[in-house]
């Protein structure tokens, strides 16, 4: 299998050797505790070619890049590049031997600038320290090539997620290195970025750069694959080059059954539960309105699905709904009852809850355990006079475990233990355990895998069944349609159109202002 | 038996000596001794007052932290039966520790004042460097000077500035009075650390020989600044002398149960020291024939 | 800050691959105060045959006492992820203001001094620290001052207002007068109960108190997530503005507790009382295991600390170390303690 | 803490609807403390004609150089995220260390006594005080010991060394003598270039090369990375470790450097020197408008903030404020001048 390949000096012409694995992975195995995260996998990452990695959540993708990209050291196992065994000391390490990543969590300085982020780390030398004019240059060039009008000076922490995943595809792609890791580097992004962003990668593997690209947007995936390999469990149960495999055979594999997200369920619409009027809010920057005097009603038991390009300004609408932000005009009515004076706390206690979109910033207490940040949102409820209930508690997290499928060792387990999907999860078990009347979703399948998502929608149909309102914002076409009664389209902080159930694909793209190409 | 030596912070040559002086005495006379130091905090010192009763010291040699604040910490090991003799400064109680040695204070300032005059002249504005406030000897010493300058209508005190006893203090606030008034003809210090500040101070001003400088403790770097001419005078504290004397009564009452002297408050008299008998110098804080 | 920590939990290497051992593992590291403790029980026992009795325990646990509560109030606001640099001041100006209500309030108006209870001392005091307290939290929650910075400024300005009430003088008759029926103030100070002084139940029962706040009640649950992460503990309904006024406010009034305690101790109360014991009260809750990011940290743990510290720094008196190593001794250990302390983080903490 | 700045970023309310006049804004904004310290040099030039004098501003310059100096090493720990309580201490040891150097170095195994020229003293200082730091930066980065108590630790150690050493007293003769060939020490303390002292030309070419450093080295970049972002940082490939243990090393040394100053202008040394000190630096570099979370501040603001400081104390000096008002006006102005800065960053910061 692994043949001793020339590594010395440029990279060879794509040619008759094309093919050939230039690193691949024998028996590697990795194990925190007795959690064995993977269980002797092979992997091979073949020369100028996209090879993707499927897996529902914890089945092991992270864990396995991040030891090929020298971030972790194996337990197990050996790593081959070039046909030779090497072990990366580090991620510089790594990076030096030509293999670089981006991370499913974002790994930016927010103080410092695009182009600093960019550089950080391996800046360019002038006469007088390091030649900022020349990276600012550069940095530029990149954001040409991804289509992208961020300015290189801009602070990170001012950019939208989206953004900042670009800022950091960006910075993977400035290395010129001649494997490059994607760790669902799309899960923030709308369409037309992940076009460009194709566009980028189909030029690397013809300059014979190799790939490997993890999305839970199986679809999506599909369009650049050129080899697929399934993990399940730590291990690899399937392999197949593009040509053998389909959606079907991805989710056959993946969690061992056959999924089908379905079409939005039967409820019975109810009374108004949340009536949005003339929300406006402005941009703290100036320019136009992030949410501009918009209008919405959603009924009890409808579920309505926000459409929108990175940006359209659903993220504003939902915080500013939740409290987080405060409206410069227009009210808020939950239940009848104006609620734009009230705190979060207060609205969370009315039954309005929200998924924030930014797990690891918004949604997650980094120092608490996986059943500490299930109860989180819901202390009132296992608190009986002063104190709280420890079996009232555990009863709630039991609960919360199960119905949103955390794959966990237990709700004593800290919540940095889990893997990128299930920690989604627990965001979304813990908004959901306030028993909420109206739940505002955002982004909420951002890393979760085809099987949860399946999961949700179903718990989701279920208690809009019994009257919960739902508004799901997204940017996949598809969810929209599989589960909402009812689609707005979103631009630029306005409704710019709205559908029911039966519409296409192609109609919703292009209210959004989405190329169609897409 | 253990005798206690609590002083207030031996970082301070005067402190240093005052508890040197007395742990060797106490040897001397065959007792062990340990100094510690309260640094100026009442609890600190109400600690090692519990520290020296759980020890069971046989007598306790102590340079209070504050007139009002170390009553409680003496009457506590007053009421463990352990015989307090009060070095240095005073508590406003009586009754309570067997003596209370201090310098005449009152008079050392007088002396200081006097000194001071002859040195700077009748007339003309001056700047004072006043001590650590919640210490009783500061404004004993600031009213000692006070009764004899006034004496002078033509002097002028132009400013006051507190600097705790320290000479980084002294030497910054000495910069800014000078500042302020620039035409001063002499400074007059609570103690030699904040007047060796201000001689740092006013060397850097080059305004040393314009300028008169007045200390109080007799501090070696004092006599040493005294020897130079640099400092007019220093007033010698007689810590030596009590700290030893302290001990001494502590022995005689441990032994007859009877300090020896009649009276609990005893003062003893301060001296003058100027560059004609600087000379006579022979250690820290003594001053020979 | 925050990102880092986020990152260690996700991508942090542990390449150390060790076995989940983790509950006895956890029990003896988590002990890594206690064991330091120990350390220095049997270390001064044997250099000292006066430190290991039960009346030095006493005395030195009812110096501890001071420390401790001032820790108890660094503690909920490290755990909040903040700092509290004006304890010490707070102390100071609560003694100082209880001595002047002992001394009598006159009230210029009327002409007549009024001289409150001991009982109503005690309430005011409080209250003044508890004032004082959430003025710091005003600053820093409302008008988003940096704690260190907020906390600083008011150490300053209650020691200045301290200084000036007094003139730099020190209250020394705490005592009350039967005939003005406001005696009892050294209670506190110099009685026992079965043996224990005052001081050291009121340290008792406060950390109990805190404790049982901490592990049981909302309010806890509140505190500790809002100091893991504000924004998801705020979008979660935790009312996080509440939250850090509140343990300003705390703190502060233990502060004031602590001032209280120490001038009854002392039967005198000074405006330089307290000075620089903010840094004790956070060695103490660091030793103790918190973080000072905030969100790790447990009662326990700080009042081992102060313990640790309390029994390091009587010892070293007992056994007659001169002052100047007594400084030297004192930096090492704190420094050794906290040393196991991350070495427990560096191992056994969270887990990526 | 950290949440405070994450907090005020985001989800305070921004009802302004302010135009994208960042930089003018920002401009304005960014130099609260200039107009601090503007404001602080009108009041008291309106106070007292002696204030706005060269010879005082010079004066007071000088008094800033320590200050200054210290806060130069100080911003460089702040903005790795550290703090660091040992630079006061640190100052001590050096000028003590510098003082034993110049009473001669006796060797005595072969009984002579060594009288280093006085750059030699001055580098061995430095050394002396990079050392220390070191130690610092060892235990932070290396042991992971929390920087407040590593610091903490090392403060006191480092504070009984220096008391140890000199056995309490203050080194009193540093001039040297011609026939040693070790004379010159005063120069820095006493001399004048063009008029300005020494110790302000030493603190403005430290602040220059501290600033070029921190804008324009790849080192900066790191500094500023890693503070912001310390997994991020250490995924690029920035040596955070290195980083952490050279800034804690420089401030080091800088308090080294400081040290020398002071002993120089009082020409002695004595082991308690630079109490409290960290504080006033810490101060500066807040008022400067860097945040103690890591990776924001910069030499400019840093250097206006211990002109501040520096300024409004002599000030109260100067127009003859009681000592207790002074504590008072401190601390008002040090909340003052940062919540200005606080309303900067809760108005300019991220969107989410
Ligand atoms: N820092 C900023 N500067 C300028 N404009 C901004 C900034 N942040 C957001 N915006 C604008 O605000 C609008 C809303 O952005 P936001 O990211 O909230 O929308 P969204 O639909 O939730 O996008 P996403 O798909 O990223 O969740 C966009 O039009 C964007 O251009
Ligand atoms: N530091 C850690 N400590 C303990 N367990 C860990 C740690 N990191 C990962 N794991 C476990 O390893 C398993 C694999 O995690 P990994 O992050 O690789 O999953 P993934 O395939 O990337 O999932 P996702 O699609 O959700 O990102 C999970 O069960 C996770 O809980
Ligand atoms: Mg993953
Ligand atoms: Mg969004």
């Amino acid at each position: 299998m692994s043949r001793t390949v020339n590594i010395a000096g440029e990279m060879p012409e794509g040619g008759p050797d094309a093919r050939q694995v230039v690193l691949a992975a024998r028996h590697v195995s990795k194990s925190y505790g007795n959690v064995h995260a993977l269980k002797g996998v092979d992997f091979d990452i073949h020369r100028g070619q996209v090879t993707t990695l499927f897996g529902e959540n914890g089945a092991g993708k992270s864990t396995l890049m991040k030891i090929l990209s020298g971030v972790i050291q194996p337990t197990g196992g050996e790593i081959i590049l070039d046909g030779r065994p090497v072990s990366f000391g580090s991620a510089t390490e790594a990076r030096d031997r030509g293999i670089s990543i981006i991370h499913q969590e974002l790994s930016l300085a927010p103080n410092l600038s695009v182009r600093d982020n960019i550089f950080m780390g391996r800046e360019i030398s002038g006469a007088t320290g390091v030649d900022f004019a020349e990276e600012e240059r550069q940095t530029r060039k990149l954001m040409q090539d991804l289509e992208e009008d961020i300015d290189p000076l801009t602070p990170v922490e001012e950019l939208r997620l989206g953004q900042q995943q670009i800022v950091e595809i960006a910075r993977a792609l400035s290395v010129n290195s001649r494997i490059l890791i994607m760790d669902e580097p799309t899960s923030a992004l709308s369409a037309s970025e992940v076009e460009v962003l194709f566009k980028v990668v189909r030029d690397l593997t013809a300059k014979g750069v190799s790939i490997v690209y993890i999305s839970h947007h199986l679809e999506e995936a599909l369009t650049i694959t050129d080899h697929a390999v399934v993990l399940r469990d730590g291990t690899m149960t399937a392999y197949g080059p593009r040509a053998d495999i389909d959606l079907e055979w991805i989710v056959r594999n993946m969690v061992g059954d056959n999924y089908d997200l379905g079409s939005p369920p039967r409820t019975r619409l109810g009374h108004p539960a949340l009536s949005i009027r003339n929300l406006t809010l402005p941009d703290p920057a100036g320019g136009f309105h992030l949410v501009d005097g918009l209008s919405l009603d959603v009924r009890a038991g409808e579920i309505v699905c926000i459409y929108g390009l990175m940006g359209a300004g659903r993220t504003e609408l939902l915080e500013t709904c939740a409290g987080k932000l405060r409206a410069s005009a227009g009210e808020i009515v939950l239940e009848g009852k104006e609620i734009s004076h009230l705190s979060i706390a207060e609205r969370i206690a009315r039954g309005l809850a929200l998924v924030p979109e930014d797990r690891q910033r918004d949604g997650l207490v980094q120092t608490m355990s996986v059943g500490e940040n299930l109860s989180l949102a819901s202390i009132a409820s296992f608190t009986k006079g002063l104190f709280t209930r420890k079996a009232a508690e555990r009863t709630l997290i039991d609960a919360s475990i199960r119905e949103v499928t955390v794959k966990t060792s237990g709700p004593d387990a800290p919540i940095g233990s889990l893997s990128g999907g299930n920690q989604q999860k627990v965001v979304i078990g813990k908004m959901l355990a306030t028993r909420p009347r109206v739940i505002m979703l955002d982004e909420p399948s951002r890393g979760i895998d085809i099987g949860a998502k399946a999961e949700v929608f179903r718990l989701l149909a279920e208690e809009a069944r019994q009257g919960l309102a739902v508004i799901y914002s997204t940017s996949e076409v598809s969810e929209c349609l599989s589960i909402a009664h009812r689609i707005i389209v979103m631009h630029k902080g306005r409704i710019s159109a709205e559908f029911d159930s039966t519409v296409t694909k192609e109609r919703i793209m292009a209210a959004s202002g989405e190329s169609v190409a897409a | 038996g253990l005798m206690t030596i609590i002083v207030n912070d031996p970082a301070n040559p005067y402190w240093f000596t005052e508890g040197e002086v007395a742990k060797a005495t106490a040897e001397e006379l065959g007792y062990t001794a340990n100094v510690a130091a309260h640094k100026g905090d009442t609890n600190a010192e109400s600690t090692l007052i519990d520290t020296a009763i759980t020890n069971k010291s046989v007598a306790i040699i102590l340079d209070p932290a504050n007139a009002d604040g170390s009553v409680g910490a003496v009457k506590k090991a007053v009421d463990a039966g352990i015989p307090v003799f009060l070095v240095n400064a005073e508590i406003n109680q009586e009754g309570l520790a067997k003596a209370q040695l201090v310098s005449n204070n009152a008079q050392g300032a007088a002396l200081g004042a006097q000194a001071w005059v002859e040195a700077v002249g009748d007339s003309g504005k001056y700047v004072e460097l006043f001590g650590n406030p919640a210490d009783n000897n500061a404004l004993t010493r600031s009213n000692g000077f006070e009764t004899v300058l006034t004496q002078y209508p033509d002097l002028e005190k132009v400013g006051r500035e507190v600097a705790n006893w320290d000479r980084t203090q002294g030497y910054q606030k000495a910069q800014s009075l000078l500042q302020a008034n620039p035409d001063v003809i002499g400074v007059i210090s609570g103690n030699d650390e904040m007047a060796l500040g201000a001689i740092a101070a006013l060397k850097e001003a080059g305004k040393l020989d314009q300028v008169k400088v007045g200390g109080f403790d007799g501090s070696p770097d004092a006599v040493e600044a005294v020897k130079a001419g640099e400092m007019q005078y220093t007033v010698l504290q007689p810590v030596a002398i009590f700290s030893a004397e302290a001990v001494r009564q502590a022995d005689s009452f441990i032994k007859t149960g009877e300090t020896g002297v009649d009276t609990e408050k005893q003062l003893f008299d301060c001296l003058l020291i100027t560059k004609d008998n600087a000379d006579n110098y022979t250690a820290a804080f003594v001053l020979g024939e | 800050m925050r990102e880092t920590k986020d990152m260690s939990d996700t991508i942090v290497a542990r390449p150390d691959g060790r076995k989940r051992d983790f509950n006895i593992g956890r029990l003896l590291l988590e002990g890594r105060a206690f064991f330091a403790l120990i350390a220095i029980i049997v270390v001064f026992s044997i250099l000292s045959p006066n430190y290991l009795t039960i009346g030095n325990l006493l005395i030195m646990a009812s110096h501890v006492a001071i420390y401790g509560i001032l820790a108890i109030g660094m503690l909920l606001v490290i755990l909040n992820g903040g700092i509290d640099l004006s304890v010490g001041s707070i102390l100071a100006l609560a003694g100082v203001a209880a001595g002047a209500m002992m001394q009598g309030i006159e009230l210029q108006a009327m002409g007549v001094i009024l001289y409150p209870p001991v009982w109503a001392v005690v309430v005011l005091t409080c209250v003044l620290g508890a004032l004082v307290g959430a003025v710091n939290g005003v600053l820093v929650s409302i008008f988003k001052v940096p704690a260190f910075v907020a906390t600083l400024g008011v150490m300053y300005v209650a020691r200045g207002v301290a200084l000036l009430m007094t003139n730099g003088l020190t209250y020394n008759n705490l005592s009350g007068r039967p005939e003005l029926g406001n005696t009892g103030f050294d209670w506190i100070g110099f009685n026992r109960i079965a043996g224990v002084p005052i001081s050291v139940i009121v340290l008792a029962v406060l950390a109990i108190l805190g404790g049982l706040m901490l592990s049981r009640s909302s309010f806890g649950r509140w505190l500790y997530a809002s100091g893991g992460n504000e924004r998801a503990a705020e979008l979660s309904g935790v009312p996080t503005r509440r939250v850090k006024i509140t343990v300003y406010t705390l703190s502060g009034m233990l502060s004031a507790i602590a001032g209280l305690v120490l001038a009854s101790q002392l039967t005198s109360a000074g405006p330089t009382a307290g000075m620089t014991y903010e840094l004790t009260a956070i060695a103490a809750v660091v030793i103790g295991g918190a973080a000072l990011t905030g969100g790790r940290g447990t009662m326990r743990g700080t009042m081992l600390g102060a313990f640790v510290i309390g029994f390091l720094s009587d010892g070293l008196v007992i056994i007659g170390v001169s002052s100047y190593w007594q400084t030297v001794f004192t930096g090492a250990v704190i420094v050794l303690a906290v040393l196991m302390n991350s070495l427990q983080y560096g191992r056994g903490g969270r887990k990526s």
